[in-house]
């Protein structure tokens, strides 16, 4: 009775030593080893790695993981004040159940048939963005909104030829970073304030590709120049790329329908949870352009009929464009990127439907505008900005004695986080990052300022 | 299900969740703000999106997602070169515990000591596992992880003052698209190596191919034949006399774990697949994660931040001057980093020695199998084994039928499972690749190899069955000509009515 | 999916999950506590439970659900009688929580007061809906709910001493039949009201019926048949005149919440089922949860514990001299109890308003539609709107095509939807019942009708389709016999072995 | 663009303003009042409901019960050791996973063609729990363990047409509570000590229907006397009904094994979590005898052929006894109870194994002997009956000065919860009851008795 049987691990079934002699002999192997008889000895490990001992159990594991996890603070909505490229918003329990599904989690590149759903499911992902961002394409996400952007950027750059990319306004240092990783050699990023006259001085050095700019900037500042900085590149033969904030497309106008052609952001705000910024995913959307599809990188899903009438089915459209199809020789790469994100992002516009994007939005901009007004009216703190309107970001100056991290810390340890200092210098920094959403009642607000008062002298 | 599209359900009104309206406060306070914008810049029409109250919207989605076949639900080795292996379902647990899922990235590091001691052990053990200095784990996927070991490669080059004259990549025809792609994108000339008459990739030409302009080898080992190539030390070697790098694309790492390393071959980068050797569920394509290994000589290379432990307390490093910058935002795909963790930590490394034999067990049980099917025959390296997957060959077959790999394929899924016939590149004619990994029990594969020879002796007793295949799939034969059409092809809702049903919206 | 018996698969060895086993330092100290039982008391062999790796378990099961037509993913307005309502997916989110799911009853009460305070407020609410003065949440379900109520009036009446004379309880025929059974198994006499020629159950028939040994009366309003019995009031007052309690059986709430409560007509005594009125899951039959609601004169013999709140916290009274006693152990189905309070919370007084109309509306709406169908009939009360339900008849369908109720719902179920064909009391002949809630969407209660419109088509111009239905279920027409055979009847695979396949374990 | 939409709730589709006007035209009526008006004015509630305001969107629900979620506390298992029927075991995540399916979390009560999932997991479950309780008949859950421990002993009572019911050891008194309410009126209980000779004593005076008894008892005492108990049960021509703890029985021998007529107890340890007591559910076992079978009230599945060879379906077997067949002449009553925490249990079989079994039970003995050995060390602190072998559940005895409610107090302070009081009194009592499991480490239980032994004095 107390014979100890072999753990046979659960992950591993034909581990069992029964099973796995018995392998071997319909095989006509003796040993496992023969099967790596191509792998010289020289490039043999000649001990086992050097791990930790395996924890022997589910429960031990989850006791491990658990005690790592409670070195985690999770922060409830009304206490975080922390956006800037990726929020705390309300995803709908409906979304976790889907996105949750081992059908969806666990599926990868099946074809049409056996995975209709997943086709069906991201071509309406498709075409729900298509209807927010008031394009007729939209491909299939990418990583995130860093690659979003580059990969736009360099859209435009094949689809006009030329090589300056004018990027405008406040933007993310960090996807700034990644566009310069992405273009190195073959484009030269020019950065201008968000200023017509700025861009047209830039514009008028010639051989640009595109203008980018953003509908709300790295400040979440709405930047009212937009029509005019589409209207400039337009002049000089560039194309319009425009960065959004997805969810402030229920309240504001999308950049297509003021003559952008590309359009580009991050999904995460859609109901997607932000995981430590592993929520990301990108978007990009056009007009159904054949000059532009066929620069896209990514997968474009289409419908189309099948063997029996009235079925819809779905595909690739214009898969030799892809590097899939055709190496080197397609439009940068494509891999495994972000598809179950846009699977989400898909049911929570579905959730939300027009009538809850608008609201969204409205609710946004005015919890923004009331935070702003109350934190104004703490001595020594201003808005950098205060006559601009502002969607989830803004941003204040401290005019008192304490530098913008001591203030994020005293906050802190009231249990509030924000007030992220700005700026490449941080520890001279005298400005602060702020975000609220849909979460954040009166009263969170409230709280914030009242701490304010009591933190900058 | 005869699932509608999204579009066609509901009813106006219908609503699936309400967000938070303004508390009446704040609009007393501030109004409506947009009111303060440019009318341009107002939206004047809500988007048209569907209407439909919430458990309509759920329904319609579960059934999507009954129409999908995950790999919980099927015996899923079809999809050779992706690594279908168990995710288990307990690590989904850890990400989805608030404690991951709502964490913001600008947390204060004090309050986030739990990611970031579980990213630095996890660098620490896939330094381990691929025996290179330092690892980052920001890359987004395999591809990503690639761009990022090119771009590392690039700043290199470019620190060494070389990179003007070192503008070629070597790769192989049997390496990932990617590797070519990412190569060609950073401004790379590429040079692709054929297989020779076995399946190896031909070590005349890369002797041919290097010289001052090389900047880097890309290579896969084993590629996606399973046939390992056992003179990668060498091809390293040339490479490296040249005056290039070598980057092993560890795709295919699962069969050899444990076994053998990036280092002992005398790599300079690698990269590992998260979602495909370590576990991590595929998710329908992503989100994934990609781990970039390297030599400490590249390692200031590397994306930032970097996890570094001060002796008391984690903290976020992003003062790394010579890095190639961002990959992507934050610190990675930090729910697949804990999932591959939590996967490593329950194994350990008897347990990752066990998987990556028992993968290639069953791998080669697979191919005993399967080979004895009429019409499929194993290209390159007769008698030799595989390692972590084969890639088949139906010639016979369609010499035999005229029915093609891809035919098969839909009949395959008849029977419930996957069989993918996209196999870049286009060189094994009518390829076929079966991958079984470590997951599958003896059981599963004889079912697998079942469901192929009843394919296959269909194919030849009972060929129209085989030709309009699938029959019991969700959809019938899908029309493919106008996915090239730009007249037709319609990529949304709103492409489809305008040029498809000729609506005017 | 043609799943097998989870004793079919698998293979010795396998494991699909390891538990921890006693440390080392632990075996050193005490060895094998086994050892020193007597031998009689130790297990000789293993139970013979199949082995399985954890994805093959997962597996089975996930293709098990599958082949199960959640309330989620069809419109469920076929097991009429049963409130298939939509259970809000946010809900199961908040007993998923570890600060419910694991929670221990046990713990000190300064540890669990957001649960306790939930129960009481739980419980303030019901009293509003119900107009009850006091209610407990402990029963499992309703049928449970119904004990607790009819063990109630013995101990009321036990207290005035009257239990030995009063020894009888009248129910209804379209009441639940657990309201009969509970009586019976309590020690009660059933007297068994009939319904009169309108579907209304007969009031000369109570008159007859009650005396000095009448205990209470259960009875549902409006019964299964959807008719709201206007005479609820006087059926009261008789019992009451005659010494006997009055329990509302108020399993058909939903389509009168907030428009007449049990205090209203009178009633000592009533009871919800909280898996039907207040949205929580019905879990394949239960974890359920009943309340159920008395009058003060009734309220200390309610199961202990109650919940007070004493201003400041909390607290559990177990303290109770004439309660009943434990229902079930602890409080009540908590995680339903969780359930159901946010769902009353997410709505309010106008929300629950708007359900019971909308309720009703969708079931006048459904039986405009389906009283037009071939065959089918409406049985009682002709001309009056029905309430949350309506029981039909295709007694005309089966006159002209033999086919029984049980074939169309067969048939139904190839279309992918619900059809409950077990509806006691076998009065109506060939009933059909069908609740639609405020669940279903006009598009959905279109399409049910259509779809009962294509059966019974098919019925008359098709029989055969209908007579071997299911053609599209995972499995087809079962045979009966063996299940009310003793010799092959099988409630274990141990008892199939040995009974059916012969085989001596 | 600001106008205000109806906020329907996304519960009530057809709530839509539009919709419901266009549907009471539809059937012809002016207002859903026209509905109700069988429903006599008197009766009608004149006013709305008083209830709290509705919260208006589903992140405000989640705001308010996080709060009051907040103000539980989930108490890491190797902190809490308490148990005495409702246990802290690790729930494998497949079980989860399962449970928490769409399809088995909403489903009802289908028939079988269209629900067969639901019908096999159940069988599979009785075929599984009858294996572990080694049986032939095991039934479709009823509500938890007091009402098996009930409806056992009522079977028992109907079988044998006898009025008392001898009850052995120390029971849950709460499940006294339980019986005493469910056979009120019909049996007669008599409550005997673990003693053979007070259960003879007790069988002497004859009309014994059954002898109740326990593998392990309330304290978690393995009751070695349970062979003899049956057989004098059997002598005197009762039925012998066992309770048991299934997870024990990896371990223990089944009583069946020993001659139990029915078995029954409790599957919350079978992957349940304890949900505050809300995740009980009973299991009643006995040989396919067919006068007991036909005692059974629950449902009981059933395999069967259908019309394609080779085919498994399921139904009710013998249908006929129950009271949804023909009401109060049924055997007592049911109703919808616990089916999916029987699914639960049978995936968790499933997942154990025979060898899992096998462990989890050794490895709980053996935590309990250690935590009896290391807290029976404190000065103060002795075991109630140290020479018995117990699993899971314990009681010490304390001889200083301190109340077993004092102690568990300073535990608590202490983050441990455990040492409830044991007895009515509770105030004065000097017993605590423990219990441990297999997810305690030696470090859990050193803790625990370092803890005692700064406490107790």
């Amino acid at each position: 009775m107390s014979t100890r049987v072999p753990r046979t691990h659960p992950y591993i079934p034909n581990s069992a030593p029964q099973v796995r002699k018995a392998m071997l002999a319909e095989v006509g192997a003796q040993d496992v080893e023969e099967f790596y008889a191509d792998i010289p000895a020289a490039l043999r490990l000649d001990r086992p790695l050097r791990l930790p001992e395996p924890l022997g159990s589910e429960a031990r594991l989850v006791a491990h993981m658990e005690e790592l996890l409670s070195r985690n603070t999770a922060v409830p909505p009304g206490r975080s004040f922390l956006g800037a490229g990726c929020y705390r918003h309300h995803v709908p329990a409906v979304v976790d159940e889907i996105v949750n599904r081992s059908e969806f989690l666990t599926a990868y590149a099946g074809e049409p048939y056996e995975d209709h759903g997943r086709f069906q499911a991201l071509w309406e992902y498709q075409s729900l963005m298509a209807e927010l961002l008031a394009v007729d394409v939209v491909n299939v996400p990418t990583y995130d909104g860093f690659q979003a952007a580059a990969t736009a950027l360099r859209m435009a750059g094949r689809a006009t030829g030329r090589r300056r990319l004018v990027l405008v306004g406040a933007i993310d240092p960090d996807r700034i970073s990644r566009i310069r990783d992405y273009v190195r050699g073959v484009h030269e990023l020019v950065l201008v304030p968000a200023d017509p006259a700025a861009v047209r001085a830039a514009l008028a050095e010639g051989d640009a590709a595109a203008v980018y700019a953003q509908l709300t900037d790295h400040d979440g500042r709405v930047d009212q120049e937009l029509p005019q900085y589409i209207e400039l590149a337009h002049q000089a033969g560039a194309l319009a790329v425009a960065h959004v904030h997805p969810l402030s497309l229920g309240a504001l106008t999308p950049p297509a329908e003021l003559g952008a052609d590309l359009t580009c952001g991050d999904l995460q705000p859609l109901g997607i949870h932000p995981s430590y910024g592993g929520g990301n995913a990108g978007f990009i959307g056009s007009a159904d352009d054949e000059r532009l599809v066929a620069e896209y990188p990514s997968r474009l899903f289409g419908l189309v009929p099948t063997d029996v009438p009235g079925e819809y089915g779905f595909g690739d459209v214009a898969y030799e464009r892809t590097s899939f199809a055709v190496r080197e020789e397609g439009k940068e790469w494509v891999g495994t990127a972000a598809a179950l994100h846009g699977i989400a992002a898909g049911v929570y516009l579905t959730l939300m439907g027009p009538h809850g994007m608008r609201e969204i939005g409205a609710t946004i901009l005015a919890n923004t505008a009331y935070a702003r007004q109350r934190l104004a009216e703490v001595p020594g703190v201003e808005l950098a900005d205060p006559r601009a309107v502002h969607f989830a970001d803004f941003t204040v100056r401290y005019t008192g004695e304490r530098t913008a991290a001591e203030i994020a810390e005293a906050l802190l340890a009231r249990g509030l986080h924000g007030g992220t200092p700005v700026g490449a210098d941080e520890a001279g920094a005298r400005e602060g990052r702020y975000c609220v959403t849909e979460l954040h009642t009166r009263a969170d607000i409230d709280r914030l300022a009242d701490a304010l008062e009591e933190i900058v002298k | 299900w005869d699932e509608k599209l999204v579009f066609e359900l509901g009813a106006p009104g219908e609503r699936g969740v309400l967000p938070p309206l303004p508390e009446p406060a704040v609009t007393a306070a501030v109004g409506d703000p947009a009111e303060r914008l440019p009318a341009a810049l107002r939206r004047a029409t809500p988007p048209a999106l569907p209407e439909l109250g919430q458990q309509q919207v759920l329904r319609h989605y579960l059934r999507l997602s009954q129409e999908n076949l995950g790999a919980d639900l099927n015996v899923d080795v079809g999809q050779g070169t992706c690594t279908m292996k168990y995710s288990p379902k307990v690590n989904d647990t850890f990400v989805r515990d608030p404690r991951i899922a709502a964490l913001h990235p600008a947390q204060d590091p004090s309050t986030v000591q739990g990611v970031l001691e579980l990213v630095h052990r996890l660098e620490q053990l896939l330094k381990e596992v691929s025996g290179m200095d330092r690892v980052s784990l920001q890359p987004g996927a395999g591809s990503a992880a690639i761009w990022t070991n090119v771009s590392v490669i690039r700043a290199h080059h470019a620190a060494r003052g070389e990179l003007e004259q070192r503008d070629e990549i070597i790769t192989t025809a049997f390496s990932h698209p990617s590797n070519a792609a990412c190569a060609k994108t950073a401004g790379f000339r590429v040079i692709t190596l054929h297989p020779d008459a076995d399946g190896y990739p031909d070590i005349e030409a890369l002797r041919a191919a290097v010289g001052p302009r090389t900047a880097a080898l890309l290579i896969t080992n084993p590629e996606d034949t399973g046939i390992y190539n056992p003179r990668i030390a060498e091809f390293v070697r040339i490479v490296h006399e040249a005056g290039g790098l070598c980057a092993y694309d560890q795709a295919n790492a699962n069969g050899i774990l444990g076994i053998t390393r990036a280092r002992e071959a005398g790599f300079d980068l690698c990269h590992f697949n998260l979602h495909k050797t370590f576990s991590t569920p595929h998710a329908c394509g992503g989100p994934a994660a990609g781990a970039c290994g390297v030599t400490a000589e590249l390692a200031p290379y590397l994306p930032r931040p970097t996890v570094e432990f001060d002796g008391e307390r984690y903290v976020l490093d992003d003062d790394r001057p010579d890095s190639v910058g961002k990959i992507r935002p934050y610190l990675g795909v930090v729910p697949n980093l804990v999932r591959a963790y939590a996967w490593i930590t329950a194994l350990g490394a008897e347990g990752l020695r066990e998987a990556a034999e028992t993968a290639v067990l069953n791998n080669n049980y697979l191919l005993h199998r399967v080979r004895r099917i009429r019409g499929v025959s194993v290209p390159y390296a007769e008698g030799r084994p595989r390692v972590e997957q084969v890639r088949y060959s139906w010639q016979q077959l369609n010499e035999d039928t005229g029915l093609h790999s891809e035919d098969l394929g839909y009949r395959a899924a008849d029977f419930g499972t996957h069989y993918w016939t996209s196999h870049h590149p286009y060189v094994v004619p009518e390829p076929m690749t079966l991958e079984p990994t470590e997951s599958y029990s003896r059981a599963d594969l004889d079912e697998y190899a079942a469901i192929l020879a009843e394919v296959a002796r269909e194919a030849y007793e009972d060929p129209e069955t085989v030709r309009t295949a699938p029959h019991n799939s969700t959809v019938h034969r899908i029309r493919h000509e106008p996915l090239d059409d730009p007249a037709v092809w319609a990529v949304s809702w709103r492409a489809y009515r305008r040029k498809v049903l000729g609506e005017r919206p």
